[in-house]
């Protein structure tokens, strides 16, 4: 009898970590998919996709706090400023110029952009955490001594329904399908008549947009601060490569696992290394599926 | 007769349940020139690749000098005196055309501990101007490789399969995007490399001209298998090496 | 142009070269103080802070007709920065060095000014600081082996806690409170039933917050930085615990407020420094500084400012610039705010350095600090 | 020319040995630092630049070269000179380890793979305080004995730093033109064709880790005794990345490109004290705009500056009407 009662406390408490862990992972893996999507389509490795996903958080409380703007006015708002700044501006003035170079100068370029953006936020915003309103109304919901959030649920269903939706355009729709094809075959989809500039375009707008619900989702749980990027942009790169470098539901797996796995090596092996655990998955996966988890391998050139 | 030189058996090898190559047998001899020729997808490239190293066959087994080198990896075949050329031109070109022949030439003598101790050319330097002259490089030895002409650079790379004194010399396509001018100077270079140091060549190629004028031997490849083996006269003549060319 | 001359013209050339020393009629103070980095937010208040009352000395005529000239160096929150700006400020030949805050900088490039003979007014409060022996070493809040004994004190008496969870940002801050802690607890008869350490930046703090809940303590202690303690008890109320909580300033600072909201309500810590306290001269400094910043400062500011009446008040018993004599002007020595207001609480300095004066217990209610009790000195100079 | 860059050499090797003498103990120690983190550019640079192998994982290399002889020195009293040999020989070791994955993968995977190694080298260093000191560091390093100097005296150990520079420089030099230096551009242009020449470019790939490690693990020991403390910060990963950022504004696979590098990753931020608050916001842009402009860094622009020159001169007497 003691016994089952110590496995239901066991059950219920990986269940908490898991639950905590899927929603934190969620968000990881919106801020991964935007990064394998930029991937594909330029060959870009964004080093600033954390920076992409505080600088959204920072503008919007901007918005909320000096604007006077209600949450959701605000995040309209910041997704068209996202849009501008982390898509064409992005695009226009960082990757074109340097993209033609290779990956490297591109690699210290975004470097050197995420810490541009970090001083920014610091410099002209604020230099310490703020707090930052929930989207949803806060509510603790205590099931079958589990507890779980509102914010938990919002951030679930939100990264669900924007994969989902992410899917469908990618796959069932004209422009998404001639996106994929830009991503895998750049020279083979102008051959064919795709405006591939275009499509371009709408992946880097595509990013800004990810990263700027990202924000809206971890924010309120993380706060807003200046350096919050450096976490969130590691724990990307982990989960793109983890789930599969040229796979959206790889990314989504990717960031999922990720965000579970720190969770349970935190409580059952050490806090102390929890940041390892992602890591030496991450080390593990490259050298034995290098493609990643979900991903397909990439055509061998010899 | 003595045993021949190269000697290939029974290889096969597919990709995802295609078969590229299927139960190929062929023999080298030394001295000799085997021209290697079929249509496109014949095989010729994965025969090629399997037995250079690139690609490990499902079955057969690959002997020089009648030894198993069967799976051995490029390297450690190059070190055993296979030298080789690809389809795709194959230089490196911010090194400059000495160091391209110096490089092609270093691996194959001393210890590795050794050649971080020795001179700069690692004693190759007499060997890469001999090739140099023999190929009509000299004047551009201290070029970067980039900067040389593409017909120059297809010298280059052919020469640097045979600084290391090969034993045996894989081309394929020595005379693919070669201009007809520079197309003789390659011709006269392998006949002149074969009749005079006595070199050994299998040639892939698709310029009929040049391979039946090179090759002592032809063999023809139709989809993975051989279709005939003969003196260049033989298979200009035969009915199914026409067909093959023509059919699909 | 001679070999020396050459040299100049070229070390200016590439930047490398320090400001002369000033002019006479001033006096040269040089604070080495985070700025950009992780301490950036609590460096600010200090520069802030110090920057205040040095505006206020020099308006009132300076230290002993002098004004004071005060340079800011930024340690970019790194011990090896830290180290190498104070060997710029050196080059300088300042009359005394202030900051930096973070311990593990103070720790690397206190034997600069040691060696130097630099008298240097630190923000930290790692035990180890003030047991080197450094001569000329000053804190003006308390390190972790004055303020930790009061913690502990408060655990055992008024909690009559047994069994204490134990919650840590993991840095040599956290880490070093963690362990002072753990010693004085393990003799105190109180038993960790978890030790658990946190990272900065660490976004997702529910395996953390389990492991401490589940460990059926009856306190839990948290020794985190301030944004990892608002994250900390955000997940902490959600998670329903509202048993006693007890932490060091940093658990119950107005930051922390700000950041948790009502999650911070309950929440009580030991408070060396606060502008809530009910000491009128700390309120007017709260006020002078809002006023001045728009910010409210926490204790880091009211160290910085303290730190620069320390120094003038150790001057002016000397009655001269002495950097020899500061020490011994200061070491053992009561200040009370009758000799100098600009301390803001009578205390006395010890022997070693440190600092010793009356402390709060503050708690969080309705989102306010509420001191609950006042802590009496660790020694008995008082009376 | 050739002339020329001997002069320029010597010009710069004077200036070396003389500049400190002029400067006050924060220049020496800028420079000191300097002239050390130069040779880990130049391990990174035969790792990255001749070999083209991306290694994020530099400071993570340092470190294990710094603890070394921290440990060895302030724990088991050993001699500073005696643990160089441990120092290099663990690093060298750890490289080989890291290069591995190399053998499979390249490019961005490679990046990631060693950016993944660098922090798990930093966590073990905080974390284990039994052999590392953890969070609180190592202090007390004692600076080496030589000839019976005081190597406190700054000046003493930055000419004792210059000196190893010098020798690892002069290494560098030696390996670039030698057959190794040959078979690591090989292998960086084209592995699959080198491998059909002989070279291993398993061995080859390996020793490239292991050597710029090696570089960067030698240098630690000196930059241990140099700071006489350390702690796990300075070998975290953005340290990594600002050596990568040497090499390429430098100029990767040139000989003074991870000198120049150096020079500005350490010294810029320097220049631009005087913007104050705002310097490492104009320190990234310069970085970006160098990147947008002239990506082979600083070598490449001079390079290029050069040829400009040289041509304006070969085309002015057409172009003056006579």
């Amino acid at each position: 009898m003691a016994l089952r009662a110590r496995r239901t406390l066991v059950m219920i408490e990986a269940l908490q970590l898991l639950i905590s862990g899927v929603s934190t992972g969620a968000i990881y893996a919106l801020a991964a998919i935007g990064f394998v999507l930029l991937w594909q389509t330029t060959g870009t490795i964004n080093f600033a996709q954390g920076e992409f996903v505080m600088l959204p958080s920072i503008i919007m409380l901007a918005f909320v706090l000096h604007g006077g703007l209600p949450l959701w006015v605000a995040f309209a708002v910041t997704l068209v400023v996202s849009g501008l700044l982390l898509g064409v501006a992005f695009k226009v003035l960082v990757v074109q110029p340097m993209i033609r170079h290779g990956v490297l100068p591109l690699v210290i370029a975004t470097i050197a952009l995420g810490i541009f953006m970090r001083e920014g936020a610091k410099e002209f915003f604020s230099n310490e955490a703020q707090p930052f309103p929930m989207p949803v109304p806060y509510v603790v919901l205590e099931l079958g001594g589990v507890t779980v959030t509102s914010h938990h649920l919002f951030c679930l269903a939100v990264a669900v329904v924007l994969v989902l939706a992410l899917q469908w355009f990618l796959g069932g729709t004209r422009t998404g399908r001639s996106m994929q094809a830009v991503a895998q075959n750049a020279q083979a989809a102008e051959i064919l008549g795709i405006d591939v500039k275009r499509m371009v375009m709408l992946t880097f707008l595509v990013n800004a947009a990810l990263v700027t619900v990202a924000a809206i989702l971890v924010t309120p749980v993380y706060l807003a601060k200046w350096d919050n990027g450096e976490a969130i942009g590691l724990t990307a790169f982990i989960a793109a490569i983890v789930g599969g470098f040229n796979q959206v539901r790889g990314a989504v797996l990717g960031g999922v696992l990720v965000g579970v796995l720190e969770n349970f090596s935190a409580y059952y092996i050490s806090t102390e290394y929890r940041t390892a655990f992602p890591l030496i998955l991450l080390i593990l996966v490259i050298m034995f599926r290098p493609y990643g988890l979900l991903g397909r391998p990439e055509e061998r050139t010899v | 007769m003595s045993a021949p030189l190269l000697e290939v058996r029974g290889l096969s090898k597919s990709f995802r349940g295609i078969r590229a190559v299927s139960n190929v047998h062929f023999e080298v001899a030394k001295g000799e020139v085997l021209g290697l020729i079929g249509p496109n997808g014949s095989g010729k490239s994965t025969l090629f690749n399997c037995v250079l190293g690139q690609l490990r066959p499902d079955a057969g087994e690959v002997r020089l000098n009648g030894q198993d080198v069967t799976g051995l990896d490029p390297t450690a075949l190059s070190r055993r005196g296979i030298g080789r050329t690809f389809q795709l031109l194959q230089v490196f070109p911010a090194l400059s055309v000495r160091d391209n022949l110096v490089l092609a030439g270093q691996e194959h003598r001393g210890t590795m501990l050794g050649r971080l101790f020795m001179s700069p050319d690692a004693g190759q330097r007499a060997r890469a101007d001999e090739l140099l002259d023999l190929f009509r490089l000299a004047r551009l030895a201290d070029e970067p490789a980039g900067s040389l002409s593409y017909g120059q650079q297809k010298l280059l790379d052919i020469a640097m399969a045979f600084m290391a004194e090969p034993e045996l010399v894989l081309l394929d396509e020595p005379a693919g995007g070669v201009n007809p001018t520079m197309l003789g100077d390659v011709e006269s270079l392998l006949r002149r490399l074969n009749e005079e140091l006595g070199a050994t060549f299998v040639v892939i190629e698709h310029n009929m001209s040049f391979v039946m004028g090179l090759s002592h031997r032809v063999m023809v490849l139709a989809q993975g298998q051989v279709l005939a083996t003969g003196s260049p006269d033989e298979i200009r003549a035969d009915q199914r090496v026409i067909e093959a060319y023509l059919g699909d | 142009m001679s070999k020396t001359r050459l040299g100049v013209a070229l070390a200016a050339a590439v930047g490398l070269w320090s400001a002369v020393a000033g002019a006479q009629d001033t006096v040269k103070f040089a604070s080495i103080i985070e700025l950009s980095g992780n301490g950036a937010a609590i460096g600010t208040n200090w520069r802030d802070a110090v920057d205040m009352a040095v505006e206020e000395i020099n308006a009132a005529g300076g230290i002993l007709g002098k004004k004071i000239e005060i340079e800011h160096l930024d340690t970019q929150s790194n011990p090896g920065t830290s180290r190498a700006v104070l060997q710029k400020a050196l080059d300088g030949d300042p009359y005394v060095v202030l900051g930096p805050i973070f311990s593990s900088s103070t720790r690397v490039n206190m034997a600069l000014t040691e060696r130097a003979g630099v008298p240097q007014i630190v923000g930290s409060e790692a035990a180890s600081i003030t047991q080197q022996g450094h001569p000329t070493i000053f804190r003006t809040s308390f390190g972790q082996e004055m303020g930790m004994p009061k913690l502990v004190n408060y655990l055992k008496n008024e909690i009559k806690a047994k069994k204490v969870a134990l919650i840590w940002t993991n840095d040599e801050w956290g880490k070093g409170g963690r362990n002072t802690a753990k010693d004085l607890m393990a003799k105190a008869g109180i038993e960790v039933v978890a030790d658990v350490s946190t990272e900065v930046q660490q976004v997702d703090f529910s395996a953390e917050v389990l492991k401490v809940v589940k460990a059926g303590a009856d306190a839990i202690f948290a020794y985190c930085l301030e944004e990892e303690s608002a994250r900390f008890l955000n997940e902490l109320r959600k998670q329903g615990y509202n048993g006693p909580l007890v932490g060091e300033t940093t658990l119950i600072s107005q930051k922390v407020i700000d950041l948790a909201g009502a999650n911070a309500n309950g929440a009580r810590g030991h408070v060396g420094l606060t502008i809530d306290a009910p000491v009128d001269l700390l309120q007017e400094f709260g006020r002078k500084f809002e006023a001045r910043t728009g910010r409210k400062s926490d204790h880091n500011g009211i160290k910085g400012y303290i730190a620069v009446y320390l120094a003038k008040e150790a001057t002016e018993r000397m009655g001269k610039f002495d950097r020899d004599g500061f020490a011994k002007a200061l070491r053992g020595a009561v200040v009370t705010t009758k000799d100098e207001p600009g301390v803001l609480m009578d205390l006395r300095i010890d022997e070693t350095g440190d600092v010793d004066r009356e402390s709060f217990l503050v708690e969080v209610v309705d989102g306010k600090q509420q001191v609950v009790k006042v802590l009496p000195p660790v020694g008995d100079w008082k009376k | 020319m050739g002339t020329m860059r001997w002069i320029a050499g010597g010009i710069f090797l004077a200036l070396l040995v003389l500049l400190p003498r002029e400067l006050k103990p924060y220049g020496i120690f800028l420079m000191s630092n300097w002239v050390l983190f130069c040779v880990v550019a130049m391990g990174l640079n035969l790792t990255l630049g001749y070999a083209g192998q991306i290694s994020i994982a530099q400071a993570g290399f340092l470190g294990v070269g710094a603890y070394t002889t921290a440990i060895l020195t302030t724990r088991f009293g050993w001699d500073f000179w005696l643990t160089l040999p441990v120092a290099t020989g663990l690093s060298f070791l750890l490289g080989l380890i890291v290069g591995f994955p190399a053998l499979r993968v390249q490019h961005h995977y490679l990046a990631f793979v060693t950016l993944g190694f660098n922090i798990l080298i930093y966590l073990v260093f905080r974390n284990e305080d039994w052999l590392t000191g953890g969070a609180f560091g190592i202090f007390d390093i004692p600076r080496p004995g030589f000839l019976g100097v005081d190597m406190r005296d700054p000046l003493s150990f930055y000419y004792l730093c210059l000196v190893f520079a010098a020798l690892m420089f002069a290494a560098a030099w030696w390996i670039v033109r030698s057959p190794w230096g040959r078979a690591f551009a090989a292998l960086r242009e084209n592995p699959v064709r080198a491998a059909s020449l002989g070279v291993d470019i398993r061995t080859y790939t390996l020793l490239a880790f292991a050597i710029g490690s090696a570089f960067a693990g030698l240098t630690g020991a000196f930059y241990a005794s140099l700071l006489e403390f350390i702690d796990p910060y300075p070998f975290a990963l953005e340290y990594s990345l600002s050596f990568l950022l040497m090499v390429i504004s430098g100029g990767s696979a040139t000989l003074i490109g991870p000198i120049v590098g150096a020079g500005m990753v350490l010294l810029l931020p320097e220049w631009l004290r005087f913007a104050k608050d705002y310097y490492l916001l104009i320190y990234a842009l310069l970085v970006m705009v160098l990147m947008a402009f002239c990506p082979e860094g600083m070598v490449g622009l001079w390079r290029r500056m050069v040829a400009a020159i040289g041509r304006r001169r070969a085309r002015a007497p057409t172009e003056r009407p006579t």
